[in-house]
């Protein structure tokens, strides 16, 4: 049975208090707490046995690239992953769409090719395809939303050219909490013979992702998210596709054989692993990944999708208020704003009453642009989160009115 | 009074409230007080942009002295850009240039000049202490 | 007073025993300890105040952002830049110079230029500008060393044309200890208006460096090697470049303005910094940096080089010994040879005895070439490194000579 | 003796040793006594390659059984290419393609088989599986 009071207590940063009151962490679509499994693997790992990893012969050494290689197991085994060598460590999400901006980019993408991209995309997963756009004079097309948030996906079929080269779309949307039909926009793609990158940024710790039944080509996320450490993340490609790709970064592991002549480069994953990975932050990702296990994926989902139907209609009591992304297959994401009160005065209000929401763009501008605002107030939730805590950011909401309400 | 009087003041205004929500109900009653810009000005010629609220700012030298008027799309920074207003507004070009704004810290606002707070409100100070010195620089011209 | 037992005390990782015996870690240069304060302030943070930074309203992201921003003053004081925009957050020494011979080479590299590199450098400092060569069209122009691994310079001069963007040369060499005279090198450069990296993932934890004082352009290091957590990493660059370069990855946090047709980037340095930083690697790469400030930067270094003279001394005893890097001018590195023994034996049989050394080619294939050799054994010391474990390296040694001499 | 008779005596033979030294010395004492492989074949075209210590190694079909003849730059690693000559060479095809190495776990060297050690030694077993299978189909199709 999932017993959130249990859960709660293996997360240290929740017993905290903030101007007196005790902290309400709503703000976990930018980043997760930390269960004390995770940080104590850190400690332990750091005042134990600490040592750098691959090619040192000695028994620390060995120890840590045992550790670090089976992080690679956890997580391939996590996403569902066909080989371990399709796993890569990066930095976080952004580095991974980097990664695959860039290599994918070198070797297929030339002038006049074509990328699509949604409007709801975080500005992580439109940037680096910008920047790509720039030095290869290829172009972006962009799938459009409707009012509720979901994809419009009538015309999507009509997008792919024989110049279509990917498409990059986010499963969830960190603004909207929209949970985008991957499986079958994949399944389109392909049939057009154009890859697909999936940014799981936001779905992954809400919700069980097959990269094998969804068939995607790419698929990243980031460790600070799904309640691993800071400066780690994924970026699984599909084995091919790495095969293929030239390296990123370059460095030490990432090569086989250096002169000035000629360089010749490691077998994956190590070929898109130059230089000392983060392995400490592996090793704390894999940490988080299995106590999420054996916490049970699918009583986290159903909790969480029973607090945000709590949540919904708790706020939606609050006169005024607006939800952005009222799509009836989202996440546990609550995009909103109260009429006439800026979302950044909310913001300061709620602070100061221990509730941390985030305020702003969210990195994702061209929603706001889509629905002609500057911000939303997100209150972003996590299993550990309770109808208690919805029941003060609704009271807290009501204080704002009070206070702001002309 | 002088500037620094007038931040002393501040301070002790706020001195009585011990609750934030005090201070905030104190900051959205100066920011509705605020004289109102000129709706003309309100426009990105005039706009100090942060991410999260906007401040518009607008300056004048008037006898000597340099006269700031301002808005902001979030009530709460217009408080405090109100603030601002009463501590520099009126003030000679080299008072506003060499100014040391410290009520800001003293009130417990601090955070919200934190540069990446991005509400503008940092770019504005430095802005208005900008203005200050640019118009110092011309008086100093102008008597050659 | 340097007392080496006491800071031996503030090492949790030196307590620990290997195959019964207590740990000798000299295998520094690939990754070093972490004081307990490091460690500390990694736990204290996830369990006390953990949240994203930049951009939150709420109470707990101020204060994660001041953290990180002040960890940014503190590298800004360590290496006496100029300005604390200066100072860039990576993932290590490999992600900096892969960012610098990206942007760099994205605004200053055409067909048919030149680029400077020394024969010593690490893969690291090779291969970023490798890839950059195969896709500019550039080349590169190597500095040889002599046989005590000393770079030769009389020819420096000639190297420089007029088609010469950029020298990067590694502070100190990780594979023969030799610290390079990059001031004189830098000034040179400069006369022919050729900007400088500097390599200094091995020379920032064993010396003072002053970035005004070497007037170099560009100076990158690496949180683990000194003393701190992995996954961080810092790119210096003088104001005047990193406002001209180009951003290396796109995402949130290094745009100002998104749109799909038009992208504007922030200021410096967050221009860099794209996606969540490793903010919590980035706290505690400062608190390594002011615990050695603490402990005296000096006093380390005179510890060290005491102990570094010892070790030659010592292990110059050992018959048949040969050292490679034998410059006046080194750090606290040793890259040995046994006569006819080969150097993975020669470690297999000294980690059993507890000791942890480095065999193999230290990344720095091109030095292993010019010796004509396939590898090394190192031994790599810190400042809480002493003598009396030098000594049980020696009879290591002697141990091994035994098994295999013939 | 089967195949794995002689993975369990070398099983047993290491059950003496305490110590790792005396498993090194007994495995460079079973490296300098391992037959040599013939000098013209210890080039590239048998080498496999590892980051920190090289195998030769190399094969032939005599009357049905595979021979493997090795060497390593390593003393070490030489004295467990010996143990894995012992246990594979003169075996039919099949046998080898089909073995079950558990001895190199069962005696502690497992740690020298890691992907990461990059000795030399993961390939080289690979390499003799592959070379059982490869005769086994060529069997089968000369049966054909
Ligand atoms: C001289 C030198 N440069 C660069 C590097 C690469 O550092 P990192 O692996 O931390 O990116 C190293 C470390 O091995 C080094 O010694
Ligand atoms: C949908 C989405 N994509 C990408 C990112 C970027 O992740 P990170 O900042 O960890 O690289 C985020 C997080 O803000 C996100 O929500």
């Amino acid at each position: 049975m999932f017993d959130v009071e249990k859960i709660r207590k293996d997360f240290p940063v929740l017993q905290q208090k903030i101007y007196g009151n005790p902290l309400i962490y709503l703000d976990n679509g930018a980043t997760s707490q930390k269960p004390r499994v995770v940080i104590e693997k850190i400690s332990s790992f750091y005042s134990q046995s600490n040592s750098s990893i691959h090619r040192g012969v000695h028994f620390f050494s060995e120890q840590a690239t045992a550790k670090y290689e089976s992080a690679r197991i956890t997580v391939k085994e996590f996403i569902n992953a066909k080989h371990v060598h399709e796993v890569v460590f990066t930095a976080g999400t952004t580095a991974s769409i980097n990664n695959v901006a860039f290599s994918f980019g070198e070797k297929y993408i030339k002038a006049g090719d074509e990328i699509i991209l949604t409007e709801m995309e975080h500005h992580a997963n439109i940037v680096p395809w910008q920047m790509l756009c720039d030095r290869k004079g290829c172009k972006l097309k962009i799938i459009p939303f409707d009012d509720n948030g979901e994809l419009i996906l009538e015309d999507l079929e009509k997008m792919f050219t024989p110049k279509t080269r990917i498409l990059a779309v986010t499963h969830v949307s960190n603004a909207l909490g929209t949970i985008n039909p991957v499986k079958e926009m994949i399944k389109k793609a392909h049939a057009y013979n154009v890859p697909v990158l999936i940014d799981g940024a936001q779905s992954i710790q809400h919700g069980v992702v097959d990269v094998r039944d969804l068939d995607c080509d790419f698929f990243v996320f980031s460790g600070h998210k799904i309640y691993g450490p800071t400066g780690i993340g994924v970026l699984y490609g599909k084995e091919k596709w790495l095969e293929e790709m030239p390296p990123y970064q370059g460095g030490g592991d990432m090569v086989r054989n250096v002169t000035f002549e000629k360089t010749t480069y490691n077998d994956l994953p190590f070929k898109f692993e130059a230089g000392t990975t983060n392995y400490v932050g592996a090793m704390g990702l894999a940490t988080a990944l299995n106590y999420l296990t054996e916490t049970g994926r699918e009583e986290i989902k159903e909790y969480e999708s029973e607090l945000t139907g709590y949540a919904h209609r708790k706020l939606g009591q609050v006169e005024g208020l607006k939800f952005f992304g009222t799509s009836t297959n989202k996440i546990c994401i609550l995009s909103f704003l109260l009429d006439g009160i800026h979302q950044y005065d909310a913001g300061m209000i709620i602070d100061k009453l221990g509730i941390a929401v985030r305020t702003g763009t969210h990195c994702a501008q061209p929603v706001m642009d889509h629905f002609g605002i500057d911000g939303t107030l997100r209150a972003s939730l996590a299993f550990y989160n309770t109808k208690d805590e919805i029941d003060r950011l609704y009271e807290a909401l009501l204080k704002v009115k009070q206070m702001l309400g002309s | 009074m002088t500037l620094n009087e007038i931040q002393d003041e501040i301070i002790e205004d706020f001195e009585f409230f011990d609750e934030w929500m005090d201070k905030y109900n104190y900051l959205i009653e100066l920011g509705n007080k605020l004289e109102p810009i000129d709706p003309k000005y309100k426009n990105n010629g005039y706009l100090i942009e942060g991410c999260q609220s906007k401040v518009w700012l607008r300056t004048e030298l008037d006898q000597g002295k340099v006269r700031f008027t301002a808005d902001s799309d979030a009530i709460i920074t217009k408080g405090i850009v109100a603030l601002l207003v009463k501590v520099l507004s009126g003030r000679k070009p080299e008072e506003i240039k060499d100014a040391d704004l410290y009520f800001i810290d003293r009130i417990g606002l601090k955070e919200n000049l934190s540069p990446t707070r991005s509400n503008g409100l940092l770019a504005m100070m430095k802005q208005m202490k900008l203005y200050g010195l640019a118009y110092y620089a011309k008086q100093g011209e102008s008597k050659k």
